[in-house]
């Protein structure tokens, strides 16, 4: 699998994301600046955690605007992925790349503990290691991932099987429907706010978060 | 513009006889900026001009340590060609006025002081005093203080993995925000501050100067009262993403070969880094402060060469590299200007628009630093505590205890902290009595804790300095981590009165006892002093005597780490001896209301007997939980790691002679609690080793069991044990 | 020219911060007090004579970055 | 009542959002854009009809809560 990590200043989980890709794929991905203008051949784009420009106006909102995102655009509309995690979400819905919005969490803190997340599909690139209906065990840390969307986009989301995982266990940030992730229409473009990327070794506590990165390996071998 | 004099000088907080050895000196009346420069570098807080005597007499050295105190940080060897470099520094005047900013700077000065050697951050703790949970200003507190630490550590992507919190009415005028950060680098590339080589530029990089904090660091030194509302302006504001870009563009330049010496501007900003650097090198250095970048116009020289501004280095760089340099910062978004260049007339030259606006002789501005061997005055010793009857009963004591301010869950508050940002938080907070974070890349692990027990102190400055010291020593000992140094942050009220000077002078004689009985030597660290509040009667109450520990540890494999959570279907065992010591105990103070008596005694041969006793067991693989006693004695202990692991217990423990409140909640000091298959084995080894040991009784179900047959279930310890931060913030 | 650019969450979209307010409010005795919506505002500076013409460019960047118009809206107004 | 409570930074103390805000803008190609501070405004429904009463009970929200006096200030205006 050919995967590239975007960088932006104030990103911060681009180790921990490459360490996850690497573990499932053997292969390094390539850190990709945001300046750049074009993207390597690629099968895979991640945007991964971290507080892009300080995060100052709106989560994610200046980085959405960054010279590689016309490049990942380009690249989604051609039939590549993307996964944005956390800050990746973040700047993707501002994108305007997937629907909706995240807001500040309804407790209105900072919130860093695991969560359970339900696999809401399994025919995905993004969720074909799990089966529909599992559940498993992520990080969070995020202040802002209060998922919104107008009733009709929410409505359309559920009905079109394009959310991707929703909190199990409660819903700790006031999310609309408890969803934690979703996908685009054509289902290339994913994007959540736990963290699998940090429980891929039992040395941390778990690998719960490594049928994410083996399903993607998998669906690129073929 | 105001006239220098002994008046002004006075109100820069120069006494009458600093002031004529500053005249001395510089044999003329100084300009305001010169002034200004001599009155922060003679600050408390830059110069330690109260504690110096007494800080030399601690322990720095051991065959691991690379760089002992003097430095930015410490550094020590920790095995591959690595060292890991840390320091602990106090925010604490600046977070009783704004405790958001002044959490939150604290910990970007912290992790200044750590990548500016070098080395990239990888964790951070946080070791917290607030006043009393009653008093209508904590709350307050310690919401900003919280949000500050976790806004700027998760910002930066630092994991923060643990830290401590006490309440107690001492600081409710004067809270302490102690930060500390450890951070990795290869031993071959650690970066000093002695400038180097006449006629190399002088390169600020950074954001831009302010008119932030201007005395801050005079204020840190002067003691807390009604003024404190007059001098707010001068509090100062991060920038956790400029940070960020600030690491990064840093280490991307520590690849290279281009610096020579490189500082970070902390309190008092410019000068003190400019000082210091010219100072430590033997060299003059000449600045230009017209090419200072800064943020607000019309800024004077006394201004830039005082302004706290945040986020900014110092950095003598080699002339050849110079447009090298400048593309790293260019490429992370930061200022970057060359303001001035070393010179060989070993004095700090200030211009500003064409004037010298300062020019002192840097050997006598550092030689000559006024220092006290100021009055100290024995505290008297605690009378000892007579047969205490137990009023509640041991379940009640132990619901009460395990839910009270010092021991309820600290989960509220690690919640709002990133602990697992760079994926390498082996033990998380509250997993293990020391976090545990691998480094990457590696099987080595680090073992980080932060100890102290103020009241023990204030009862016994001596006893309660060794306490703190050993007290990190067991933590890192229990996750099967090799105890290497230690970081201190001194918190003490106002030296200039002798009890104060006193309780410092003990307690300083007490960690170093114990750091040279267990070859754990103090590398880095700070003082704050001045930590008082003024009544509006007028007097003054001071802060407990709060010397607080940061300890850091090794590990070969980060794997062999271990938890403080019960293990279903085992036995568990108490190693050291239990005497049932109710002095200063929390069993005191929550069930009797009193904070008196002597605190337990600490046996430092037996301190380490038992700890190298119970790593070797850990790393043997023997042990599937460890958790060392302190708060709260056995009882909580074992309540502890009942609550982490789901796992309960059912207590068969022989008469031992002591009252059962006294057993089950003394703080006899030198204990573990430790969670095994083959408890006889364990105990028939220790007893060959000299060491006091006896079964507890065997884990399962889910529920404590007392001896008397009563359970206390775990689902009620849980509820009182969560209960304290919620219902105290979430109102 | 100076210009205020104020953004605030459409009418329907959850408010976390201004609920936080309220709440904060109520508890402090403030009993009087109904909805609370919480927005930003941003003041610029703008190389610019024309107010016209500040009003303008000031418009683009609330619909290119200042606000998210999934859940924003925002006004402008130029203030000297 | 309907009032308005617009809180900024002081002059003088840094305001990381709106450097960064600047920042952006400049990017996206606004050059003429100065210095940027970025604020909060509190829009509050007050059950009351005087206005004059409106407004002091807003200064004093401001006061007890909505600005932190030690670097921001605020001002506050009765929309309706
Ligand atoms: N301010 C804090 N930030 C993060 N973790 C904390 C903080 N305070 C306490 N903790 C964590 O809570 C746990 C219990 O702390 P404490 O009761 O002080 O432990 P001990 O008495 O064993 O030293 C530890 O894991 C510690 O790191
Ligand atoms: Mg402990």
């Amino acid at each position: 699998m050919k995967a590239g990590i975007v960088v932006f200043p104030g990103t911060n989980r681009e180790r921990d994301m490459a360490i996850a890709l690497k573990g499932a794929s053997g292969r390094a991905p390539a850190m990709l600046w945001h300046r750049e203008t074009a993207l390597p051949d690629l099968d895979l784009v991640v945007l991964p955690g971290g507080f892009s420009h300080g995060d100052y106006l709106r989560s994610g909102a200046m980085a959405a605007h960054a010279p590689i995102m016309r490049a990942v655009r380009d690249f989604a509309a051609r039939g590549g992925y993307v996964l944005g995690v956390c800050n990746g979400f973040q700047i993707l819905t501002e994108a305007q790349m997937l629907p909706g919005a995240l807001l500040r969490n309804a407790g209105m803190r900072f919130l860093s503990h695991d969560c359970r997340l339900r696999v809401e599909r399994a025919d995905t690139v993004f969720t074909r290691g799990w089966s529909q209906g599992d559940q498993f065990r992520a990080p969070m840390a995020h202040g802002d991932g209060n998922y919104a969307a107008d009733p009709d986009t929410l409505d359309r989301l559920e009905g079109e099987g394009r959310v991707a995982f929703r909190y199990a266990d409660g819903n700790p940030n006031g999310s609309a429907r408890a969803i934690a992730g979703v996908f685009s229409d054509d289902l290339r473009i994913c994007g959540l706010m736990p963290h699998p990327e940090d429980l891929v070794d039992p040395l941390m506590g778990g690998i719960d978060g490594k049928p994410l990165f083996d399903g993607l390996v998998e669906a690129f071998v073929q | 513009m105001k006239t220098v004099d002994q008046g002004l000088a006075r109100e820069f907080g120069l006494t009458a006889d600093e002031y004529a050895k500053l005249l001395g000196i510089m044999g003329r009346t100084p300009s305001l900026t010169e002034l200004g420069i001599f009155s922060v570098m003679w600050s408390e807080h830059c110069s330690y001009k109260s504690s110096r005597v007494w800080l030399k007499t601690l322990p720095t050295t051991a065959p691991w340590v690379i760089h002992g105190p003097g430095e930015n940080a410490g550094v020590v060897d920790i095995g591959q060609g690595l060292a890991a470099i840390f320091k602990m520094e106090s925010h604490n005047h600046p977070s009783f006025i704004e405790p958001y900013q002044g959490a939150a700077t604290g910990v970007g000065g912290i992790l200044r002081d750590v990548f500016t050697m070098g080395a990239r951050p990888v964790a951070n703790l946080n070791a917290l005093r607030f006043g009393s949970p009653e008093n209508p200003n904590t709350r307050r507190i310690v919401d900003g203080v919280v949000r500050g630490v976790g806004g700027y550590g998760n910002c930066v992507g630092v994991p923060t993995v643990g830290g401590e919190i006490n309440f107690h009415p001492s600081y409710d005028g004067n809270p302490l925000v102690n930060a500390m950060t450890v951070g990795v680098a290869r031993q071959d590339r650690i970066f000093l501050s002695a400038a180097a080589g006449i006629g190399n530029p002088v390169v600020y990089v950074g954001s831009r100067t302010g008119r932030d904090g201007i005395h801050g660091a005079t204020m840190a030194s002067a003691e807390f009262d009604e003024d404190a509302q007059a001098k707010r302006p001068t509090v100062q504001v991060g920038d956790p993403f400029v940070e960020k870009l600030l690491i990064e563009a840093c280490l991307e330049l520590m690849a290279t070969d281009a610096i020579v010496a490189i500082q970070d501007m902390g309190a008092a900003g410019l000068t003190s880094s400019s000082v210091e650097m010219a100072g430590k090198g033997g060299v003059g250095i000449d600045l230009d402060l017209d090419a200072v970048p800064q943020r607000e116009t019309g800024m004077t020289a006394y201004e830039m060469m005082l302004s706290e501004s945040q986020e900014r280095m110092l950095i003598v760089i080699r002339p050849d590299r110079a447009d090298m340099a400048r593309a790293i910062f260019d490429k992370w978004e930061l200022d970057f200007a060359v303001i001035g260049h070393l010179t060989d007339t070993g004095h700090i030259v200030v211009r500003h628009q064409g004037r010298v606006e300062a020019d002192i002789p840097l050997a006598p501005l550092a030689d000559e630093a006024p220092l006290y061997r100021r009055p100290t005055a024995p505290s008297p010793a605690p009378a000892p505590l007579g047969a205490m009857h137990d009023p509640v009963g041991i379940e009640d004591a132990l619901v009460t205890l395990i839910g009270c301010p010092d021991i309820a869950s600290r989960a509220w508050v690690w919640d709002q902290y990133d602990s697992t940002v760079g994926g390498q938080t082996v033990r998380r907070p509250g997993a293990a009595d020391a976090a545990v974070v691998r480094i990457e890349d590696t099987t080595l692990g680090l073992a980080l804790t932060t100890d102290c027990t103020p009241r023990y102190v204030a009862a016994d400055a001596r006893l309660g300095g060794a306490q703190a010291v050993a007290e990190a020593w067991r933590n890192l000992t229990a996750v099967g981590a090799r105890p290497l140094a230690v970081t201190d942050n001194l918190n003490f009220g106002n030296p200039e009165k002798p009890e104060v000077m006193g309780q410092f002078a003990d307690a300083i004689a007490g960690m170093g006892e114990a750091c040279r009985a267990l070859d754990f030597p103090v590398v880095s660290g700070n003082v704050s002093l001045y930590n008082e509040t003024r009544q509006p009667d007028g007097s003054t109450v001071s802060i407990l005597p709060t010397p607080a520990i940061g300890g850091l540890g090794v590990l070969e494999d980060a794997g062999s780490a271990i938890g403080i959570g019960l293990k279903d279907g085992q036995e568990l065992v108490l190693l050291g001896a239990t005497a049932g010591a109710l002095g200063q105990s929390l069993w005191l103070r929550e069930i009797h209301g009193r904070e008196d008596g002597a605190p337990p005694s600490l046996d430092l041969a037996a301190e380490r007997r038992t700890g190298d006793f119970v790593r070797e067991r850990i790393l043997s693989g023997a042990v599937s939980a460890c958790h060392d006693l302190s708060d709260g004695g056995l009882l909580v202990g074992i309540a502890e790691m009942a609550m982490a692991g789901e796992v309960g217990i059912k207590l068969d423990v022989p008469a031992s002679g002591i009252s059962p409140h006294a057993y089950w909640f003394g703080e006899d000091q030198g204990r573990y609690l430790l969670c095994v298959d083959d408890a006889a084995g364990l105990i028939e080894r220790a007893r060959r080793a000299g060491i006091e040991a006896r079964p507890l009784g065997r884990t399962g179900g889910d529920g404590l069991t007392l001896p008397s047959g009563a359970t206390i279930s775990l689902a009620r310890l849980r509820t009182a044990h969560r209960a304290f931060f919620p219902a105290l913030m979430d109102r | 020219m100076r210009v205020r650019v104020s953004v605030m969450l459409k009418d329907g979209v959850l408010d976390p911060p201004g609920k936080a307010i309220g709440h904060a409010l109520h508890t402090l005795g403030f009993a009087n007090v109904g909805e609370v919506r919480a927005g930003r505002v941003i003041e610029l500076e703008l190389d610019e004579t024309d107010a016209a013409k500040a009003k303008a460019q000031a418009d683009e960047m609330g619909r290119q970055l200042l606000a998210n118009l999934v859940i924003e809206s925002f006004t402008t107004e130029v203030l000297a």
